[in-house]
């Protein structure tokens, strides 16, 4: 039931953080149906690895799975990082920047 | 002075990453955008540097001139036509931002981005 | 030939902003003018004829020693891409000022130029063939989307735009370092001279200079589009800006993401792992656009978000690079302006009645407003892939396309996010339209002007049209994709 | 000779711009950095580019600044 309990603190938790008001059922079906969505999405993702490699695709998933359902209220956390504040914004971009110019300089030299 | 052309490149990337580095670094939102300018600057100078010539004379045919001298010496024109518009563009949206500055400024009496940018739906929602 | 038909497009508008902005004072002709032009944005590509135009009339020309084709001049190309696109940005164009127009008595200048500038820059990104002109209207669009913003009067509005154009004052420069890099390998911005370059092994594929650039323009399409990690700021702006200029704002972004794509994959296709960055970026937006939208309270905020991960169907589509899937991504491109347009427009007459934005304060509007409702409604159902609206068309393409191509999890992945942008929507209908109406909640103006309801009207039609008749665009995609790109 | 010195001052003077609790000095220093960045065009064979940059990157920027700097506050907080 351990797991059960968590999946439905996800609600109360974002309430906790981020609204005063009283929390509604469609809210609460909204933020459950975005936690699904993230962890069902991320893990396809993941599975797009197995066009480089099924063994590392496998252990990927797995362990990507696991990371994830470990660290249930995903939302909370997830939110704090997409806020509005310019500096969030910059960091990402810049880091966006220096993966974007490494992956395709090494990418497009060594195959 | 072969190595006019390499130094050039070379300030040019030093700018950019001066720039860079007072964009994200900085908190007084004027000096942020005084390094967004000096980002600007950098890759005009980078452009102006891939024209250059060593030896070369300016991309202006003179009366009297030979053509073919002149061909195989000028400097190469298009990244100048390129640059002049660059300039003007950045100026415009420098002015924009300062213009922006100001009316936030008042608002908020701080030049401070962390405070002035900062997300500020949460607190409106728990102000109501 | 010359086609003096070409430039007229970027030419008209552009001279009815300067216009408008010099003759603030007078209202009553700056409005008469300024929808005469509106009608005439629509009608000009449509008897425009194919072909090309070259400023100043330097015609390209042979080099006598290499024998490569060499352009001179800046390229303007219309074709029927571009005219479909110019078309739906032309017809979106004229609702936007006509409701404008209708809605306040005295008309701003400024604002007027803003939006004829924004038309402008996008119709130019379509059509041009060199890539220095790229820049220049991508910087003016992002200024002309600034100025949309800063002049709301809506609460937050100049810290958005402020966001936005710090973050534009990064992304731009580094674009124009890319450009610099292309110009410094190949001495041309002409895009098919580069291609061309490109082709006859004249630059190394794998030289770093030329890496270095796909990468640094690459960033640069990223602002542009509003691709994570500018999500959050891209659906910001569509918050802060009034709603029927928001509506305007996601069309420019539609076309100057697919425009820039299109561009970056004539030069930067023989990249190794360029498509696998476009559908690897693409499925972020998503993921992360939908996930968004759904814990969102703000409704404007949400069909914000919800734009911007419609944005990664069409980067999922053209990143495939098959025919069949970039017919389907620019298929998918076309529905989500004229849906998403829909979708502001609507929420901009909830705003107007209620005054309002918070789902939590809304609720039992459909009995005020049946006719928004069932509007709203139908655009909801069509965003979501809802036979027969044409959503569901594109949708379906996308996905048979990535199965096609042996990606089955993107389909997945495109079924799954399709079916929570369908839950977004349905909370949000609930909420606003189908709950008991709270006690607190007032309707100040119950009568909402007909220019709205003929807007909505205008775009439903061609929503439900383009929904049973696809072939009347994909069909003439289809060809442009097969003779230009592959 | 000459480009090598304009190149130091080009450099020394936006980091000099950048760390100056002042902001005033900042908008001075920044339109020296222009300035040097214009003769730099000038040698660079770029005459009507230098032109246009000494107006823009040596008088406007600056002005803005200090504009923004007036109707603002001057020091760095």
């Amino acid at each position: 039931m351990k797991l059960y309990d968590k999946f439905f603190n996800v609600a109360k938790r974002f309430k906790q953080i981020f609204t005063s008001g009283s929390v509604t059922n469609s809210e609460v079906s909204g933020i459950l149906t975005a936690e699904l969505l993230l962890i069902v999405s991320i893990i396809l993702l993941v599975v797009l690895i197995r066009h480089v490699n099924i063994l590392l695709c496998g252990v990927m998933t797995l362990l990507v799975a696991i990371i994830l359902i470990a660290n249930m209220p995903l939302i909370p956390k997830f939110k704090v990082e997409q806020e509005d504040s310019l500096n969030k914004m910059l960091f990402y971009s810049i880091i966006t920047l220096s993966i974007i110019i490494i992956f395709i300089y090494w990418g497009g030299n060594f195959v | 002075m072969a190595y006019t052309q390499l130094a050039v490149l070379l300030t040019s990337g030093l700018l950019v990453i001066i720039g860079l580095f007072a964009a994200i670094f900085i908190d007084n939102i004027i000096k942020k955008v005084i390094g967004i300018s000096f980002i600007e600057e950098g890759v005009n100078l980078f452009i102006i540097a891939i024209g250059y010539k060593t030896g070369g004379v300016v991309p202006i045919l003179i009366p009297g001139m030979d053509k073919s001298w002149f061909a195989t010496n000028a400097a190469y024109p298009l990244p100048f036509g390129l640059v002049l518009s660059s300039i003007v563009i950045g100026a415009s949206s420098l002015a924009v931002m300062f213009a922006i500055v100001m009316v936030l400024y008042k608002k908020y009496g701080t030049l401070k981005t962390s405070v002035m940018l900062a997300d500020h739906s949460h607190g409106s929602v728990n102000d109501e | 030939m010359m086609n003096e038909w070409i430039p007229l497009m970027v030419v008209i508008p552009m001279l009815c902003a300067v216009i408008v902005s010099a003759f603030n004072k007078w209202s009553k002709p700056i409005k008469i003018l300024v929808v005469i032009v509106a009608i005439c944005i629509p009608i000009i590509p449509l008897i425009a004829q194919y072909g090309i135009h070259y400023f100043g009339g330097y015609a390209p020309m042979i080099d006598t020693v290499t024998g490569i084709l060499y352009h001179p001049s800046i390229t303007y190309i219309f074709n029927i891409l571009q005219k479909i696109f110019i078309f739906v940005l032309g017809i979106v164009t004229f609702l936007v000022v006509f409701i404008y127009v209708n809605k306040y008595k005295k008309a701003s200048g400024q604002y007027l130029f803003l939006i004829f500038m924004g038309t402008s820059s996008a119709t130019a990104l379509l059509l041009t063939d060199d890539i220095f002109n790229m820049f220049v209207f991508f910087e003016i669009l992002a200024l002309v989307q600034v100025g949309i913003v800063a002049a709301s009067r809506l609460e937050g509005n100049f810290e958005m735009a402020l966001r936005y154009l710090i973050l534009g004052a990064i992304g731009s420069p580094i674009m124009l370092l890319g450009i610099g890099f292309l110009l410094a390998t190949t001495g041309s911005v002409n895009i098919t001279d580069i291609v061309s370059a490109i082709q006859n092994a004249t630059i190394s594929v794998k030289s770093p200079i030329f890496l270095m650039s796909c990468g640094l323009i690459f960033f640069g399409w990223l602002y542009a589009s509003g691709l994570p990690p500018f999500h959050t700021i891209k659906s910001g702006i569509y918050s802060k800006a009034e709603p029927h200029a928001a509506a305007l704002l996601q069309c420019f972004t539609v076309i100057s993401m697919i425009s820039i794509l299109l561009i970056m994959y004539r030069i930067f296709h023989v990249v190794e792992f360029f498509e696998l960055l476009v559908v690897i970026f693409s499925a972020i937006a998503m993921i992360l656009g939908i996930t968004l939208a759904l814990t969102q309270t703000d409704f404007r905020r949400m069909i914000g978000f919800l734009a911007v991960g419609e944005l990664g169907f069409i980067g999922l589509g053209i990143g495939l690079y098959t025919q069949f899937a970039i017919t389907a991504g620019l298929f998918q491109a076309l529905n989500e302006m004229i849906i998403t347009a829909l979708l502001f427009l609507g929420f901009g007459a909830i705003v107007y009645t209620t005054g309002e934005t918070d789902t939590r304060k809304l609720g039992g509007l459909l009995q005020y407003h049946p006719k928004v409702g069932l509007m709203i409604l139908l655009g909801g159902l069509a965003m979501a892939g809802v036979p027969p609206l044409n959503g569901f068309r594109s949708k379906l393409m996308l996905i048979q396309a990535s199965l096609s191509c042996g990606y089955p999890e993107l389909s997945l992945l495109a079924i799954i996010v399709s079916i929570a942008t369908f839950v977004v929507f349905v909370k949000m209908f609930y909420t606003i339209f189908l709950r008991p109406k709270p006690k607190e909640l007032e309707i100040s103006k119950n009568d909402l002007p007909r220019s709205m309801i003929f807007a909505m009207g205008i775009l439903l039609i061609m929503i439900v049209v383009i929904g049973i008749c696809p072939n009347i665009v994909t069909y003439g995609i289809s060809q442009y994709v097969g003779g230009i790109l592959l | 000779m000459l480009e090598f010195i304009l190149m130091f001052i080009i450099i020394v003077s936006a980091i000099l711009a950048l760390i100056q609790s002042d902001l005033l000095k900042a908008a001075i220093l920044t339109g020296f950095s222009g300035g040097a960045i214009a003769v730099l065009f000038q040698i660079l064979l770029a005459p009507d580019v230098a032109l246009t940059q000494a107006i823009v990157s040596a008088a406007i920027v600056p002005v803005f600044i200090a504009l923004a700097v007036k109707k603002t506050r001057r020091d760095d907080n």
